[in-house]
C-alpha cells in the first residue's frame, strides 16, 4: 500500500487515462465525423474533445498536486518506495520532475482542449494518448534502470508519434510523424544496445549497480564497453533532447504536428529526457574518471552545448514560421539546460540549476506555444511572422500573452526563464567553466534578437493588404492555459527562492 | 493600533501602500474598457488616494518612533529574492537578497510628497484627459507610474530600488509616447528611453562595485560596510602596463604610471552617472525637454515633480558612500551648477511655454545637485519637496492654459506657443493668481518656499564643503598608498558664483514667461506669422476644417477658465508653494524639515565641514538672495512689459541705443541657440554618422550578417530527408564515442608564483595510466605508465621549463600534453606589487580580495582546456 | 568441433544471411522473409544461450506477430507499393559510400571493445532452470513488476496510437451537431448577453 | 582452444554485426517499410547482445528479463510503426521515406 502511495502522481495519471480512455470509447458521439453545426469539417467521429480535455487537465494537475502533496511528505518516509526501485526512484528529484511535466503537460492539454475543436480536428484520442505518453515520462524521469528507462522512454515515445500523426489528412502531420517515428526508433535501438553494453561490462542494469561497478578498484571493468555504451546512451538521450547533431528531427515534426502536440513535446518530452539524462548521468557516471574535466563525459557534453546553442539560435533567427523558430529556439534551450548539466562536474548548484531550468523552460514554453494557438481561429492558424502583424495592436490581450512568454523565453526579467539562465551560467561559471558561459551569454544576445522579432511584427507591422489577418479564438481553455502558464513563469520570476530552493534540495537526495 | 496591526519590524503597511496603485493599474488596464471612465477614474484616484493616507498613518508612525537622533526604519521583509553568493551545499547555505521595503525619514517624506503630489494630478487629469479615447490607459500608465515611484522610494536595497527606476523609466517612456500616432512623440519617447539606459548601465556598474566592495546591496548592509569604501583601485594601466607606450621613454613612462582612485570614488561616480540620466544633469539632459511632448499632467507629475527627482533621492540615500570621496560630491555638486546656468540660458530662448518650464526644471534640478553636492542633504532634499509643490503648479497651470488655448486654435504646437498668448489673467483668474504664487516661490519672492529653500542651497553652496574622510587624507598601505583629492578652497566662490547667476537668470526668464502669458493684450485672436509651419499639414486630419490659416483672424470661444477639477488641484498646489517654505525657514529659527531629517544624514553631516565663520555669511547672502531675485524679475519687467507696452516705432525713435541693447539681447539668444544647440547639433550629427556607420554599420551590420548568414547556410543542412538526419546522429555518435574513447591529454596547473611551486594535474579517465617528465629534459621519468596524474615541482625566478605528460587509454592509444611552466619575474609596475613573502617563512598575511583576484587571474591564463577551481581535485564527487 | 559449436555456427550464419537479406533485397516482402531469417536464427542462438523461454517468446512474438504484422502490411498496401520509386533516388552512391564507411568504423570499433578484453573465459555452467519459463516468470513478477505494469501502459498506448493513426476517414457527411454544455461554457460567448454581438475589437477575450 | 560459441566475444560480434548491419539498412534504404524492419534487427542484435551478457553474468536473469521487455516494445512500436506508414501512403501513395520532405530547412 505504501508502494502504492508513493507512485500515487503515477497512478493518477495511469488510471485517469484509463478513465478518459473509456470515456472517449464509450461517450455519445457529439459530433459524428462530418460538419458540425458551423459547417466545419470535424476529422473524426469522437468528438467530446473539449469536455475530455477539461479531464484529462484536471488529471494531470492533480497528480502535479499529489507530487506536490507527496514532496511536503518527504518520499524519505515512504518505506514502500523501496518495492519499486530501481524502476521507478520516488524521490525528491522524481517528484520535482513530475511536478513540472505534470504542469507542462496540464497545460498542453488546456490547450488541446482549445485548439482542437476550433481546427476542425475534434479527436478525443489525444488525450489518453497525452496521459499514457505522460504516464511513460514520468517513468522515464524517475528510472534509475536501463529497462525502466527504455521503456518509459518508448511508452512516451509512441504515444507522442500519435499525436503528431492525429491530424491524418493532413500531409505535414503525416511527415513529422513518420521522419520522428523511424529517427525514434533508431535512437532508441542505439539507446539500448549501448545499455546492453553497459550491462556487459559491470552486469547491472541499474546505474546505481553500474555506478558502483566502475568505482569498484577490485575488478576493474572494460573501459572500452563502458565508454561505448555510454557513448550510444549519450546519443540516445541526446536525441531525446534534441542536442545538436541529433536535433534534426525536432524543427519538422515541432511544425507538423497539430500545436498542442508540440507544446506537449517541447514541455514533457524534453524535460523527462533532461530528467533521465541528469540521473543517469549523476548516479551511473558520477565517477572522477567518467565526470572529470578533461575526460569522461563533462568535454562530450560541454561541446554538444556549445553546438547546440549556436546552431539552435543560428538557425531560429533565419526562419519564416514562427512555430519553426520555436521549435529552433527550443534546440536552443536544450543547449543552455546542457551547460547546466555540464556544470555538475565543479558546482553543487549545477544540478538545481538544470532543474529550476527545466522548469522555467517548460511553462515558458508551454504558454508561448499556447499564445500562438491563441492567435488562430476557425482552422486559420497563424504561423508564419506575417500572420502576427499587428495583431499586438488589434489584439491586445493576445499580443500581450505572446510578447509576455517571448520575453520569458528570451530571459528578460523579472520572468522565469531570466533566473533559469542566471542560474545556469552562474552555475558554470562556479565550475569556471568561462568560456561556455560567455558563448552561453552571446548566443542568449542572438537569441534575444529572433524572440524581439515577433514582437516587431505584432506592434510594429500592419498586415500586407490583402493577406489573411489573424484573429485570436476566444476559448476559455486556452485563456485558462495561458493564465494558468503567466502565473507560473511570473510566480518563479518574482520569487525565484522558492523554486531555486525546491531544486536544490531536490538535487540533494538524488543519486546514489 | 497601527502598531499591533503592524510591528516595526515587519511593516506590511508598506507592501499595501505599494500594492494599491499597482491594484488600479491592473484593473484599469485589464478591465478599463468595460469599466468605463466613470469607474476607472474611482480606481485610479481611489486607489492613489488611499496610498496617501496610509502613507501619512506611516509617516505618524514613523515620528512616533524617532525621538531625538535615532532614526527609525520601518521594514517589511517580503521575499528571497535574489541569490547573493553560490550554493555551498547544505540548505540555508545561500545569502539571499530579500526584497523587502522599508521607510525612514527621508523615503517618508518622499513618499508623501509622491502620492499627495500624485494624487492631485490624478485629479487633474481626470477633467484634462476627458475627452482622450486612451483614458483609461493613461489612467492605468499613470497608477503604474505611482507604482514603481514608490517601490523605487520604499525599496530597501540597490536592486529594489532598480526594479522601481526602471519601472518609472517604462511608464515615463509609454506616457511620453502616449499618443504614438505622431512621429514627434513616439521619438521623444525613444530619446529618454535611450538617454536613461546609459544612466542605468552606470547605476548597473555601482551596483556591481558595490557588491565587489562592501558585499550587501541592502541600506543596512551598505552602511555598516561602507568603510571598506576606503581602498585604492588602480584605474590605469590596464593590467600591468601598456606594451607599446614603453618604448617612447618618459612620455611612456608618464603614460604608464600607475594611477588610483579611492573605490569610493568609483561607485560614487557611477551612481552619480545613473542619477544624471534620470534626473536630465549634463550631458544627459538632453531627454527631458523633448519629453515634454507628453499629456501636461505627465510633465507635470513625471517630468517635474516626482521621477525626476529620484536622481536627487539616490544620492541623498547614498549620502553615506558619497561622503566617503570628495571627488565625486564635487563632481555632483559642479555639474548641478553648470546644469543649472545652462539650463536656465536655454530656457531664455524658448517660446514654447511647456519648453520654457521643462528647461527650469533642469535648471532648478542642478540646484539641487548643487545643494546635496556640498553636502547640503536636507536643504537639497527640501528644494526637492518646495520645488514638486512649485512645478507641479507651474505645469499644471500651463495645461490649464494651453487646455483653453487649445479649445480655441486647435493646434499643438500654436496653442503652446506664448506669444499667441497674453492677458490671460482677465479670462482665467483662477489659474491666473495660481500660476502667480508658483512663480513667486520660483523666481525667489522672499517668504515663500522657493526663496527659503533656494537660499539655503545658495548659502551652504558658499560655507559647506566636504573633508576628506581620513584624517591624513591618504589611505592604502605601502606602495598603493594615495592621497584623497582634496576640495580647492575656490570651490566655494565658484559654485555659488554659478548658483548665482542662476538665480538671476530664474528670476528673468521666468518673469518673462509669466507676463508673456498673463499680461498685455490677448494676442490669440490670431496666429503669430511665420510660426512653426514647418510640420505637414496632414499630421492634424482630425482637426480637419479646424485648421486656422497663419496669420489670420480664427474663429472660436474666448480662452475661459478650467473646470474645479483642474483649478483645486492648483489651488491646493499653489497654497503649498506660497506657505511651504516655513517648514525649513532657517531665518526664523523654524526648521522642523531639518531636524526630521537629520538622523538620516547624521553618518555623512560628520564629513561635512564648514567654513570659518559660516554664521556671519547668512545675513549678506540672504541680501544678494533677494538682490538676484529683484534684478532678474525688475530686468524682465523693464525689457518685456516697457518694450512692448509702447509701438516699437516711437521706441526705436526715442532710445536707439536701449532698442539696439534689447536687440542685441535677442542676439545673444540667438547665438547661444547657434553655438550651444548647434554645436550640439553638429555633434550630434557626427554622432549619428558614426552610430550609423560604425556602430550600426560595421558593427551591428556585419554581426547580424554573419549569424544570418551562419543561419542561412545551416538551415540548408535541414533537407528534410530521414536518411540525411539519420547519418548526421550516426556520426553524432561517432563523435562522441571517439571523444569519450580517445585519449584526451588535458592538464591544469596550480600556481603558486609567489613560492614557485607548481602542481601538475592531469584530467583523470577511465582507464587511464601515465608517465611524466617532470624535469623537461625530453626523456620520460619512467617508462612504464602508472596510476599517477599529479606532480610537483619547484622553480626559480624567471625560470622556464616545459612539463610533458602521456595519457593511454584503456586501448593503448596515447596522447601527449605539455605544460609550459615559467615563474614570472616581480610585477613590472612595482607600485602595485603585492607585499613580499616574509622571510622567515611564515605564510603571507591574508592577501585581500584584489590580489586573490589577481592571483586567479593568472591561474587562468595558464590553464590549457576546460578550467577547475585551484582547490584540491574534489572534481568528481558524484551527489 | 562439437555440436553445440555446429549449431552456433549455423545460427549465427543463418542471422547473419538473413540480416543482410533484409537490407539489401529489392523486394519488401523478400526484406520480410530476411528478417525471418534473422529472428529463427537469434532464437536458436537463444537456445545455445540457455534462454528457452526467450527463444520461444521470440519466435511467437517476432516471427508470429510482428513479422507477420509487416507482412500483411505490405499486402495491403499492394506487393508492388515498395518495389519502386516514383522518383529518382538521390545522392545514392554518397548514401551507400558513407554507409559502408559506418559499417568499417562500426566493426573496427567493435573489434577494438572486444580486443581490449582480457583473454576470453568460457561460461560458467548454469542450472537447468536457468532461462526457464519457471524462473523468467518467477522473474517477471517479482523484481521486473514494475516494468512490466509500465509496460501494459506501452501497449495500451500503442493500441490506441494505432487506431488513431491508422483509421480510414469516413466521407464526410452533414451531421446536425449537438449542443454540449462544457462547450458552450468554454466557446460560447462569456455572457448571456453578449450573444449573438460581433466579437468585441479589444479587450482581454 | 575456446569452443566457438561458449564465450561472450563471439556474441557480441555477431550481434554487433547484426546491429551495424540494421543501421546500415536504415541509413542507405529508402523505403520505410525496410527501414522499420532494420530498426527490429538493430533491437534482435541488442537482445542478443543481452541475452549472451546475461549467460556471462549468470548470477541473475536480468538480461533476459530486458530482452523480454524489448521484444513487447518492439511489437508496439512495429504496430504504431506500421500505422504511421499506412497513413502517411494514404496522403502519399508511396512508402520512400525520402518522399516526406516537405518539412525542411
Amino acid at each position: 500500500m505504501n508502494a502504492l502511495l508513493a507512485i500515487a502522481p503515477l497512478l493518477v495519471v495511469g488510471i485517469g487515462g484509463l478513465l478518459i480512455m473509456l470515456a472517449e470509447a464509450f461517450g455519445k458521439p457529439q459530433a459524428p465525423e462530418g460538419f458540425d453545426s458551423a459547417g466545419r469539417v470535424i476529422d473524426a467521429g469522437a468528438g467530446r474533445s473539449a469536455e475530455i480535455a477539461l479531464g484529462a487537465a484536471v488529471i494531470l494537475f492533480a497528480s502535479a498536486i499529489t507530487s506536490v502533496g507527496l514532496w511536503l511528505v518527504g518520499p524519505e518516509t515512504l518505506e514502500g518506495a523501496a518495492a519499486v526501485q530501481p524502476y521507478l526512484v520516488v524521490d525528491r528529484f522524481s517528484l520535482f520532475f513530475w511536478f513540472t511535466l505534470c504542469t507542462g503537460g496540464g497545460i498542453a492539454c488546456l490547450l488541446a482542449g482549445g485548439y482542437l475543436p476550433e481546427h476542425g480536428l475534434d479527436r478525443a484520442e489525444f488525450f489518453p494518448l497525452a496521459l499514457f505518453s505522460m504516464v511513460g515520462a514520468m517513468a522515464l524521469s524517475a528510472s534509475s534502470d536501463v529497462l525502466g528507462l527504455f521503456v518509459g522512454l518508448e511508452t512516451m515515445s509512441i504515444g507522442v508519434y500519435a499525436m503528431i500523426g492525429l491530424r491524418r489528412g493532413n500531409v505535414r502531420a503525416s511527415e513529422a510523424a513518420l521522419k520522428y517515428f523511424l529517427l525514434g526508433g533508431f535512437a532508441a535501438g542505439l539507446l539500448l544496445f549501448g545499455g546492453a553494453l553497459l550491462y556487459g561490462a559491470t552486469g547491472h542494469t541499474d546505474f546505481v549497480g553500474i555506478g558502483a561497478a566502475i568505482a569498484d578498484a577490485n575488478s576493474p571493468v572494460s573501459a572500452g564497453l563502458v565508454l561505448g555504451g555510454l557513448a550510444l546512451l549519450l546519443g540516445g538521450l541526446a536525441f531525446k533532447v534534441s542536442a545538436v547533431p541529433f536535433h534534426m528531427w525536432t524543427p519538422d515534426a515541432y511544425e507538423g504536428a497539430p500545436t498542442p502536440a508540440t507544446s506537449f513535446m517541447a514541455a514533457a518530452v524534453k524535460t523527462a529526457a533532461f530528467a533521465s539524462l541528469l540521473r543517469v548521468l549523476l548516479t551511473g557516471f558520477g565517477d572522477p574518471r567518467l565526470m572529470s574535466w578533461g575526460a569522461g563525459w563533462p568535454p562530450v557534453l560541454a561541446v554538444l552545448a556549445i553546438v547546440t546553442m549556436t546552431y539552435g539560435n543560428l538557425v531560429a533567427g533565419r526562419q519564416e514560421s514562427v512555430k519553426r523558430m520555436l521549435a529552433y529556439s527550443s534546440i536552443a534551450h536544450a543547449g543552455y539546460a546542457l551547460v547546466g548539466v555540464v556544470s555538475v562536474m565543479g558546482s553543487k548548484s549545477g544540478a538545481a540549476s538544470v532543474l529550476f531550468y527545466m522548469l522555467g523552460y517548460t511553462v515558458s514554453t508551454a504558454g508561448a506555444f499556447g499564445a500562438l494557438i491563441l492567435c488562430g481561429r476557425r482552422g486559420a492558424e497563424a504561423v508564419s511572422y506575417e500572420d502576427l502583424a499587428g495583431i499586438g495592436r488589434r489584439h491586445p490581450a493576445a499580443g500581450i500573452a505572446f510578447a509576455f512568454f517571448l520575453l520569458s523565453l528570451a530571459g528578460v526579467p523579472p520572468t522565469a526563464g531570466f533566473f533559469a539562465k542566471l542560474n545556469v551560467f552562474g552555475a558554470a561559471i562556479e565550475s569556471e567553466l568561462y568560456w561556455l558561459a560567455v558563448i552561453g551569454l552571446l548566443n542568449s544576445v542572438v537569441g534575444a534578437y529572433y524572440y524581439l522579432r515577433v514582437l516587431v511584427y505584432m506592434y510594429m507591422r500592419e498586415p500586407a493588404p490583402g493577406a489573411p489577418i489573424a484573429t485570436p479564438m476566444r476559448s476559455g481553455y486556452v485563456a485558462t492555459a495561458l493564465v494558468v502558464a503567466a502565473i507560473l513563469v511570473l510566480g518563479i520570476g518574482l520569487l525565484p527562492g522558492l523554486s531555486l530552493e525546491a531544486a536544490t534540495l531536490a538535487t540533494l537526495k538524488s543519486g546514489g | 493600533m497601527l502598531e499591533a496591526l503592524f510591528p516595526s519590524d515587519d511593516f506590511r503597511l508598506l507592501a499595501i501602500i505599494v500594492a494599491l496603485p499597482l491594484l488600479g493599474a491592473v484593473v484599469n488596464g485589464v478591465f478599463g474598457k468595460r469599466l468605463g471612465r466613470e469607474a476607472a477614474t474611482l480606481m485610479g484616484l481611489g486607489t492613489i488616494f488611499l496610498s496617501f493616507c496610509l502613507c501619512v498613518a506611516t509617516f505618524f508612525r514613523l515620528a512616533e518612533l524617532q525621538e531625538g537622533e535615532r532614526a527609525a526604519r520601518l521594514v517589511w521583509h517580503g521575499w528571497q529574492w535574489l541569490p547573493l553568493s553560490p550554493y555551498r551545499g547544505g540548505p540555508g547555505d545561500q545569502i539571499w537578497l530579500e526584497f523587502a521595503l522599508s521607510v525612514d525619514a527621508l523615503s517618508g517624506a518622499m513618499s508623501l510628497v509622491v502620492t499627495g503630489v500624485g494624487f492631485l494630478i490624478h485629479l487633474y487629469s481626470s477633467k484634462y484627459m476627458q475627452e482622450d479615447p486612451g483614458f483609461t490607459r493613461f489612467f492605468c500608465y499613470l497608477n503604474l507610474f505611482i507604482f514603481s515611484m514608490l517601490v523605487l522610494i520604499l525599496g530597501d536595497s540597490l536592486p529594489v530600488l532598480f526594479v522601481g527606476w526602471e519601472g518609472v523609466g517604462l511608464c515615463s517612456y509609454l506616457l511620453i509616447g502616449f499618443w504614438y500616432g505622431e512621429e514627434k512623440n513616439a521619438a521623444a519617447g525613444k530619446k529618454a528611453f535611450i538617454t536613461n539606459r546609459i544612466g542605468d548601465f552606470g547605476l548597473l556598474v555601482a551596483m556591481g562595485l558595490l557588491m565587489f566592495y562592501v558585499g550587501a546591496l541592502d541600506w543596512k548592509g551598505l552602511e555598516a560596510g561602507a568603510e571598506n569604501l576606503l581602498q585604492p583601485q588602480q584605474i590605469w594601466p590596464f593590467g600591468s602596463h601598456i606594451p607599446f607606450f614603453d618604448k617612447l621613454g618618459s612620455f611612456g613612462e608618464w603614460v604608464n604610471t600607475p594611477r588610483a582612485v579611492t573605490a569610493a570614488t568609483l561607485v560614487g561616480l557611477a551612481l552619480f552617472l545613473g542619477c544624471a540620466g534620470k534626473s536630465a544633469q549634463i550631458p544627459l539632459y538632453v531627454w527631458l525637454p523633448d519629453a515634454m511632448a507628453g499629456p501636461t499632467p505627465v510633465s507635470a507629475l513625471i517630468h517635474a515633480a516626482t521621477m525626476v527627482t529620484a536622481g536627487v533621492y539616490l544620492v541623498c540615500r547614498m549620502s553615506f558612500v558619497f561622503v566617503m570621496s570628495p571627488a565625486a560630491m564635487f563632481t555632483v555638486a559642479l555639474i548641478g551648477a553648470l546644469t543649472a546656468l545652462f539650463a536656465a540660458m536655454i530656457a531664455f530662448a524658448q517660446n514654447d511655454i511647456k519648453k520654457v518650464l521643462a528647461y527650469s526644471t533642469v535648471s532648478q534640478l542642478g540646484y539641487m545637485f548643487l545643494g546635496v553636492g556640498v553636502g547640503a542633504f536636507t536643504a537639497g532634499f527640501f528644494h526637492v519637496v518646495t520645488h514638486a509643490f512649485f512645478k507641479a503648479c507651474l505645469f499644471l497651470g500651463a495645461g490649464s492654459v494651453i487646455h483653453a488655448m487649445h479649445a480655441r486654435i486647435h493646434d499643438t504646437d500654436a496653442s503652446q506657443d506664448m506669444r499667441n498668448m497674453g492677458g490671460l489673467r482677465k479670462y482665467m483668474p483662477y489659474t491666473f493668481w495660481t500660476f502667480a504664487v508658483s512663480w513667486a516661490a520660483i523666481v525667489g519672492f522672499p517668504l515663500t518656499s522657493g526663496f527659503f529653500s533656494k537660499d539655503e542651497i545658495l548659502l551652504k553652496a558658499f560655507t559647506s564643503g566636504i573633508a576628506s574622510p581620513l584624517p591624513d587624507g591618504k589611505v592604502g598601505i605601502g606602495a598603493r598608498e594615495i592621497e584623497i583629492w582634496q576640495w580647492p578652497p575656490w570651490a566655494g566662490y565658484l559654485l555659488y558664483g554659478l548658483g548665482f547667476v542662476t538665480a538671476v537668470c530664474t528670476a528673468f526668464y521666468m518673469t518673462r514667461l509669466f507676463i508673456g502669458i498673463f499680461f498685455g493684450e490677448f494676442r490669440g485672436w490670431k496666429i503669430v506669422k511665420g510660426y512653426k509651419a514647418a510640420h505637414g499639414h496632414d499630421d492634424h486630419h482630425d482637426h480637419g476644417s479646424h485648421h486656422a490659416e497663419l496669420g489670420l483672424a480664427i474663429q472660436g470661444p474666448k480662452p475661459h477658465e478650467s473646470p474645479w477639477q483642474m483649478w483645486v488641484p492648483l489651488a491646493v498646489l499653489a497654497t503649498l508653494a506660497g506657505v511651504g517654505g516655513f517648514l525649513n525657514a532657517h531665518l526664523f529659527h523654524l526648521h522642523p524639515f531639518d531636524s526630521w531629517l537629520e538622523p538620516v544624514f547624521a553618518d555623512a553631516a560628520k564629513h561635512v565641514k564648514l567654513v570659518e565663520g559660516a554664521e556671519g555669511y547668512v545675513y549678506p547672502l540672504l541680501g544678494l538672495a533677494v538682490l538676484a531675485f529683484a534684478g532678474g524679475v525688475g530686468a524682465a519687467y523693464y525689457v518685456y512689459v516697457q518694450q512692448r507696452g509702447e509701438p516699437a516705432q516711437r521706441f526705436t525713435e526715442a532710445l536707439p541705443g536701449l532698442h539696439r541693447a534689447a536687440e542685441q539681447k535677442f542676439l545673444v539668444d540667438e547665438l547661444y541657440e547657434e553655438t550651444a544647440i548647434g554645436s550640439v547639433d553638429s555633434l550630434a550629427d557626427v554622432a549619428v554618422v558614426a552610430d550609423k556607420w560604425v556602430v550600426d554599420g560595421i558593427i551591428a551590420r556585419f554581426t547580424a550578417f554573419v549569424v544570418g548568414a551562419a543561419g542561412s547556410v545551416l538551415r540548408f543542412l535541414q533537407n528534410g530527408r530521414v536518411q540525411a538526419y539519420s547519418l548526421s546522429m550516426v556520426v553524432g555518435v561517432a563523435l562522441i564515442g571517439w571523444m569519450l574513447l580517445a585519449p584526451r591529454a588535458e592538464a591544469r596547473t596550480r600556481v603558486d608564483d609567489e613560492k614557485g611551486v607548481y602542481s601538475v594535474t592531469a584530467a583523470p579517465g577511465l582507464g587511464y595510466s601515465y608517465r611524466w617528465d617532470a624535469n623537461g629534459d625530453g626523456e620520460w621519468d619512467t617508462k612504464d605508465y602508472a596510476a599517477a596524474n599529479e606532480i610537483s615541482l619547484t622553480l626559480e625566478v624567471a625560470q622556464k621549463r616545459t612539463v610533458s605528460f602521456e595519457v593511454k587509454n584503456a586501448l593503448g592509444q596515447t596522447a601527449m600534453g605539455e605544460v609550459p611552466l615559467e615563474r614570472p619575474k616581480p610585477d613590472r609596475s612595482g607600485a602595485f606589487e603585492p607585499a613580499p613573502a616574509p622571510p622567515d617563512g611564515a605564510p603571507p598575511p591574508d592577501a585581500d580580495a584584489e590580489q586573490n583576484a589577481e592571483r586567479a587571474l593568472k591561474i587562468i591564463e595558464n590553464l590549457p582546456g576546460i578550467k577547475q577551481p585551484p582547490a584540491p581535485p574534489a572534481s568528481g564527487e558524484p551527489q | 568441433m562439437s555440436v553445440g559449436d555446429v549449431f552456433f555456427l549455423v545460427a549465427a550464419v543463418v542471422a547473419l544471411v538473413g540480416a543482410v537479406w533484409t537490407i539489401a533485397s529489392q523486394s519488401p516482402i523478400r526484406s520480410a522473409l530476411g528478417l525471418l531469417t534473422t529472428i529463427v536464427g537469434i532464437a536458436a542462438l537463444f537456445l545455445r544461450l540457455n534462454a528457452q523461454f526467450l527463444a520461444a517468446i521470440q519466435l511467437i512474438v517476432y516471427a508470429g506477430a510482428v513479422v507477420v504484422l509487416f507482412v500483411f502490411v505490405i499486402m495491403l498496401l499492394g506487393p508492388d507499393a515498395g518495389a519502386v520509386s516514383k522518383r529518382p533516388a538521390r545522392a545514392r552512391g554518397s548514401r551507400v559510400a558513407s554507409a559502408a564507411l559506418v559499417f568499417v568504423l562500426a566493426v573496427l570499433l567493435v573489434v577494438s571493445l572486444v580486443g581490449a578484453q582480457p583473454s576470453p573465459t568460457k561460461f560458467r555452467a548454469v542450472s537447468p532452470e536457468y532461462g526457464s519459463v519457471e524462473a523468467v516468470g518467477q522473474l517477471l513478477f517479482s523484481r521486473g513488476l514494475v516494468p512490466f505494469e509500465l509496460s501494459t501502459a506501452l501497449l495500451i498506448v500503442a493500441a490506441i496510437g494505432a487506431i488513431a493513426v491508422a483509421r480510414a476517414r469516413h466521407t464526410p457527411k452533414r451531421v446536425k451537431a449537438g449542443e454540449s454544455p462544457t462547450r458552450r461554457l468554454f466557446h460560447g460567448p462569456l455572457h448571456p448577453r453578449d450573444a449573438g454581438r460581433p466579437l468585441p475589437k479589444e479587450g482581454l477575450l | 582452444m575456446i569452443p566457438i560459441g561458449n564465450v561472450i566475444e563471439h556474441y557480441v560480434l555477431l550481434a554487433s554485426v547484426i546491429f551495424v548491419l540494421g543501421a546500415v539498412g536504415f541509413l542507405v534504404r529508402r523505403n520505410a517499410l525496410v527501414q522499420l524492419m532494420s530498426v527490429e534487427l538493430m533491437l534482435n542484435a541488442v537482445n542478443l547482445a543481452l541475452v549472451a551478457f546475461n549467460r556471462q553474468h549468470s548470477s541473475d536473469m536480468n538480461g533476459q528479463m530486458v530482452s523480454f521487455f524489448v521484444i513487447a516494445v518492439a511489437a508496439a512500436e512495429a504496430a504504431v510503426g506500421l500505422a504511421i506508414v499506412l497513413s502517411f501512403y494514404r496522403l502519399k501513395s508511396s512508402v520512400f521515406s525520402d518522399e516526406a520532405d516537405s518539412l525542411r530547412h
